[in-house]
């Protein structure tokens, strides 16, 4: 890389050297026929420029072979390119199954990103060096979009559902993140750092500082405060144990996965979708909880116990049998990452 | 006129395109506000608007044969019954949506099971009737100048192409009712 | 410029198939037939549409122009739809996993 | 030159600019030329308009922190930017303004189909445009010109009603003005005007207006859903009902990225007119370029997704889009091949429109390839809504689509005013505006892959070198920009007069004097032979 003019950022994640090639060949191809095009044009309007009003062309109407060659290689290359570049994005976009999950909420025009250990940053993001980190992202107002250039990726955050990129980041160092989808008055201004440490000094900084309580452990205590515990730990509403990712029976007759989504939407708009065998009794939470503390919920319920992941490839029915899901919280994995916080596992009286 | 109708078609597509997707995403709060709805109106309105399509048929018919009176009669019944659709469904079946409260964002007093996608239903269901009746109205405008012109003796056999486009335009209208009767008032069923 | 003069009898009969529809998409609505329900409401409104292109908009009759500017205008309603929906109903899926096994794991759900 | 010499030829004849006086003889006026030339004002007030924001951000970009704005300013230029020269300069400007003049000059008939029609779409137009204006002047729209939601209906403060129903009611003259073409092209050709003996500018317009009448409705119907969200405020987009904010962009991309194609195609149809008649020779591979076009065309319409491919769209429909993307890129690279084989063992002479005809096809080569980048997934992930995306569409929208312009204006000028315009002046406006747009942009596709996104008010100091280099760029482009108003003013009634075929160039439109005369022909020609029959024998002079 030239000192002082770049053409292109650091490469630092995993993802970011693939990127890069491809880039590379596209912009060969690219010169090539720029100046395939540029110098034929160049060569031609020399060679048969007018060299007297009495000039005559000669007419030649076309070939066939020609026109056959030119509409053949464009369409190789592109079948290249597309199939290079499709494979490429579809292991991008697929995080690995150890990643950490970090939790990220847009709104204007600010970013906070919270770590499942605890601590809640705002537009700075502090995270280990080699190792996968997931961010599941929302939106509290208006599209945005979360871009780390250093890493070659971004995603847009969109309010009302959750998207997620992940990257493993190579090399330590502070790299610049921007919101990438205009999002009104300070939009250029919505960015920060992504901090990359060793993981020494990640531990350091996790356990230095302002050390809040884990995720799931704040999702514990709303279960308590919101009162959700007064049915669902009680037999009236559905058990959170081993809930998530496994397959829900709803009252329609249909099933569901009980990913982040549909959890989301059963917070908030809980006549939505009314698990089979239960009284659609639940009121709204829309303006009680904020995206973050939604956020907390999800990792409280995803500490005790996901269904998807307990027998994988064979998923549990859900809802479970009330005694049996009991030993379920505790030591469950957070996103693959040990649960620093031991949840209590509210019973029903 | 074609043409100009393909335009059209891809006007109330953008529309349904959005219908179809959140009609599959919440099936049930559309089929709930399907339910709501009254399809007595509904069935009886589409009558009135089959009636006014034939007289507008049989209109345009009278203008190729060049029969001025019986051109000016199909042409005024055929006002007569568009009038009578925007009537019912503005004044009747408008009005009584409103007054239970099923006006998202103006009126909206349902707070049931499932409320908000209902909300959403109603909002389309205002959006493709209110634009569809939008297109009732121009319609009835342009029939009213149709029905002066050929009251000044504008149209013969040779000239008739006018009430043709026109009658092209009231055909239109009509089958984005053909849909929209049974993907509003029906989907749900009666059962 | 006299196009094709049609039948009166001809109108009656299409303007009676057409009530006649309407009663029957009416009638098959208050019966339970799952998911039939909404396809032959749909199935009858495309009767309906089409009885008043051919007959009452005279198509039968027109050149193969016109059909040409009707077929473009619904086969691009078709690409908007096929599209737009091509994404929204696979937006839960998960990308296709480097090791396969999640692709094992997405079906036997 | 530069004497005023009342030649008899021009001024003793009756033609359509001097057949009757007076405000009212224009503004009620049904004669496709006087409408192309009332679009040929409005369109050129609205550049200028545009291109001033523009010239106020590259200033402000001089400096990260911005140079003079506020971040609220800047955001209401670039949306003003976008929506005028999009929906007001650009989708009108070929055509409408050479379109409307050209078409019934081409396939020899008096007017169009619909004259009065075609009136009733420039005033449309004109409403549309105060809508816009009223917007910008009322204190402006912050939303882009790409109205996201839920930033558009629930977030933002900003006039975006008027601004959206401007676009509306102008997207409607557009509706109006490919039906009219569409209508005449297929019902008033001159006898003996076969389908394969069409100028390859119609092939391009009749494309364009396919393009504007299926997708235009679409654009308008979501904007109205935008408009009614905002009055009601409760809509089918919105979050907190269920609605989904990506299913706008859907309806959005549906119509705006076909619209890119308004834009570049009748471009494409001026290029090869240009590029025959500079080179005396028939076009290589007529069918090949008719056909593309109306690839393009339809291609165009399947491909809206790749401007969602990080939206939160789906990765299967980003993979369909991608592929589908790539395919158009086949019509284009078909198109690029001829027109340069085209020169091959011709006559080629460089005036003025020759030399926007060979700049187009050499930005528009850069920025046809550079959009592969964009197709492909990977880096699009990458380099989605950087400047690369902004380097790309301005090679395509400026150095494409207003290179043909200013190619297609110098071409046809003689005709349209039967007066010539000083070539020496026209060819350095030509060479300032090929250097200046390319100091513009070229740093601007750096700047995106370092990862600078766009619509920034301020910026990171890594990105300020290249930022600089553009905004330099900009002020040469803007000069290029001034001086083609300045001598074609001058002209007018100066230049000397041109003669009805200054160029030798074969087409109807060459064999009616000019200025033609209100019915355009004499008597209606027949045509006996191919487009572009250079070579057969001499061009007749009327």
């Amino acid at each position: 890389m030239w000192q002082g003019f770049p053409i292109r950022p650091d490469q630092a994640s995993t993802i970011a050297r693939g990127v890069d090639h491809l880039y590379y060949f596209l912009t060969a191809v690219d010169l090539f026929f720029t100046a395939l095009i540029f110098l034929t044009i160049f060569y031609l309007a020399i060679k048969y420029r007018r060299r007297s009003e009495e000039t005559k062309a000669t007419q030649v109407e076309g070939n066939l072979p020609l026109e056959v060659i030119w509409t053949i290689i464009p369409l190789g290359i592109c079948a290249v390119t597309f199939l290079w570049g499709s494979s490429l994005f579809i292991r991008n976009s697929r995080p690995p199954e150890a990643s950490t999950e970090i939790f990220v909420v847009g709104k204007q025009w600010m970013w906070k990103l919270q770590h499942p250990e605890g601590p809640m940053e705002i537009n700075e993001l502090h995270v280990p060096v080699r190792r996968p980190i997931k961010l599941t992202m929302t939106s509290e107002d208006v599209i945005h979009n979360f871009y780390v250039p250093a890493f070659r990726v971004q995603k847009d955050v969109v309010p009302g559902m959750y998207t997620s990129i992940w990257f493993e980041a190579t090399s330590t160092g502070r790299y610049h993140f921007f919101c990438n989808q205009y999002c009104g008055t300070n939009h250029a201004v919505m960015g920060g750092y992504v901090i990359v440490m060793s993981p020494d000094d990640y531990e350091q900084w996790l356990s230095g500082g302002i050390r809040g309580e884990s995720m799931a452990s704040a999702g514990a205590k709303l279960y308590e405060q919101l009162a959700c515990i007064t049915c669902h730990g009680t037999g009236k509403g559905p058990p959170f144990v081993n809930l998530f990712g496994s397959q829900v029976k709803l009252s329609d007759g249909t099933t569901v996965t009980a990913d982040e989504a549909y959890i989301r939407e059963s917070i908030l708009y809980p006549s939505a979708k009314i698990v089979a065998g239960y009284q659609p009794i639940m009121p709204t939470y829309k303006g009680q909880v904020t995206e973050e503390q939604i956020l907390q919920l999800l990792a409280y319920i995803k500490s005790l116990g996901s269904g998807g992941a307990s027998q994988p490839g064979k998923p549990s029915s859900y809802p479970p049998k009330l005694e049996g899901g009991a030993e379920g919280g505790g030591n469950q994995t957070v996103g693959g990452q040990q649960s620093p916080a031991t949840v209590p596992v509210p019973k029903g009286p | 006129m074609w043409v100009f109708l393909a335009t059209e078609v891809m006007f109330f597509g953008g529309l349904f395109t959005a219908y179809i997707l959140y009609r599959n995403f919440y099936l049930s709060a559309f089929e709930t506000g399907s339910r709501l709805l009254n399809v007595k109106i509904g069935a009886a309105n589409t009558a009135v608007l089959l009636c006014s399509s034939l007289t507008m048929a049989l209109g345009v018919r009278a203008a190729q044969l060049g029969k001025k009176k019986l051109l000016i009669t199909f042409l005024v019944l055929t006002l007569l019954l568009g009038l009578t659709f925007i009537g019912v469904k503005l004044g009747l079946e408008w009005r009584h949506d409103y007054l239970e409260g099923f006006a998202p964002g103006v009126h909206w007093t349902f707070h049931g099971t499932d409320s908000r996608h209902l909300e959403l239903f109603f909002c389309f269901y205002f959006f493709l009737t209110g634009i569809h009746a939008l297109h009732m109205v121009i319609g009835a405008g342009i029939l009213t100048v149709l029905i002066i012109m050929a009251g000044r003796g504008r149209f013969s056999p040779q000239r008739y192409n006018p009430v043709e486009v026109s009658g092209l335009y009231w055909h239109f209208v009509d089958i984005v009712w053909i849909f929209l009767y049974p993907l509003l008032y029906l989907i749900g069923g009666r059962y | 410029m006299v196009g094709h003069v049609v039948h009166k009898r001809l109108y009656i009969l299409v303007f009676a198939a057409l009530i006649g529809l309407t009663a029957l998409t009416t009638g098959v609505a208050f019966i339970d037939l799952g998911k039939w329900n909404t396809l032959a409401a749909l199935a009858i409104a495309v009767c309906k549409a089409s009885l008043v292109v051919l007959f009452f908009m005279h198509l039968r009759w027109s050149s193969g122009l016109m059909r040409m500017v009707l077929l473009a205008a619904f086969v691009w309603f078709a690409i908007l739809v096929a599209l737009t929906l091509s994404d929204e109903f696979t937006r839960q899926w998960t990308p296709v996993p480097s090791s396969w096994q999640g692709q094992v794991q997405q079906q036997a759900r | 030159m530069g004497t005023a010499v009342v030649e008899p030829g021009i001024e003793s004849r009756v033609h359509y600019l001097n057949a009757s006086y007076g405000i009212k003889s224009w503004l009620l006026t049904t004669d496709h030329k006087r409408i192309a030339l009332l679009y040929l004002a409005s369109i050129t007030f609205f550049f200028f308009v545009g291109g001033s924001a523009a010239v106020l951000m590259r200033l402000n970009l001089i400096s990260p922190q911005g140079a003079l704005l506020e971040p609220a300013t800047y955001n209401k230029l670039f949306s003003m930017h976008g929506i005028i020269m999009v929906f007001l300069f650009m989708i009108p400007s070929i055509p409408a303004v050479l379109g409307n003049f050209l078409v019934p000059l081409m396939i020899g008939a008096r007017d169009l189909a619909f004259p009065r029609l075609n009136l009733l779409s420039w005033y449309v137009f004109v409403v549309g445009g105060c809508f816009t204006l009223y917007a910008v002047i009322a204190g402006g729209v912050d939303t882009g010109w790409t109205f996201y939601t839920p930033l558009s209906t629930t977030y933002s403060n900003t006039n975006v009603i008027s601004a959206a129903l401007g676009v509306f009611i102008a997207g409607f003259s557009s509706i109006l003005t490919g039906l009219n073409f569409v209508v005449t092209i297929h019902k008033m050709r001159a006898p003996g005007l076969t389908w394969f003996r069409l100028p390859l500018f119609l092939w391009a317009i009749y494309a364009t207006s396919i393009i504007q009448i299926l997708g235009t409705p679409v654009l308008a119907i979501t904007l109205t859903l935008v408009a009614l969200e905002r009055v009601f405020h409760v809509g089918v987009f919105d979050p907190a009902v269920g609605g989904d904010p990506i299913l706008f962009q859907h309806l959005f991309w549906f119509y705006s990225h076909p619209a890119v194609y308004i834009m570049i195609l009748p471009s494409m149809g001026v290029v090869s007119e240009l590029v025959t008649a500079f080179s005396k020779k028939r076009i290589f591979g007529y069918k090949f370029i008719a056909f593309s076009s109306v690839a393009i065309a339809a291609i165009s319409f399947l491909v809206w997704g790749h401007h969602m491919f990080v939206s939160g769209q789906s990765v299967y429909a980003g993979i369909v889009f991608s592929a589908l993307s790539f395919a158009v890129a086949i019509p284009s690279a078909i198109k690029v091949f001829n027109w340069t084989a085209t020169l091959y063992k011709g006559s080629v002479s460089y005036q003025a429109p020759m030399l926007y005809a060979l700049g187009f096809i050499g930005l528009f080569t850069m920025g046809g390839l550079t959009g592969l980048f964009l197709a492909t997934l990977a880096v699009d992930a990458h380099v989605h809504g950087t400047y690369f995306v902004v380097a790309h569409f301005h090679y395509i929208m400026v150095g494409g689509a207003v290179m043909g312009y200013m190619g297609g204006l110098h071409f046809w000028w003689p005709k349209i005013t039967g007066r010539m315009y000083p070539d020496g002046w026209a060819r350095l406006a030509a060479a300032i505006i090929f250097i200046g747009f390319n100091l513009t942009f070229f740093p601007q596709y750096m700047l995106g892959y370092l990862g600078m996104p766009r619509r920034y008010a301020v910026y990171a100091p890594e990105f300020q070198v290249l930022n600089v280099m553009s905004s330099a760029g900009a002020s040469i482009l803007g000069v290029g920009y001034l001086i083609p108003l300045v001598y074609m003013v001058w002209s007018m009634r100066y230049g000397p007069v041109a003669g009805p075929n200054p160029w030798g160039a074969k087409g109807l439109e060459w064999q009616t004097p000019s200025p033609p005369p209100t019915e355009n022909f004499e008597e209606t020609p027949k045509v006996t032979e191919e487009a572009y029959a250079y070579g057969t024998e001499e061009t007749q002079v009327a």
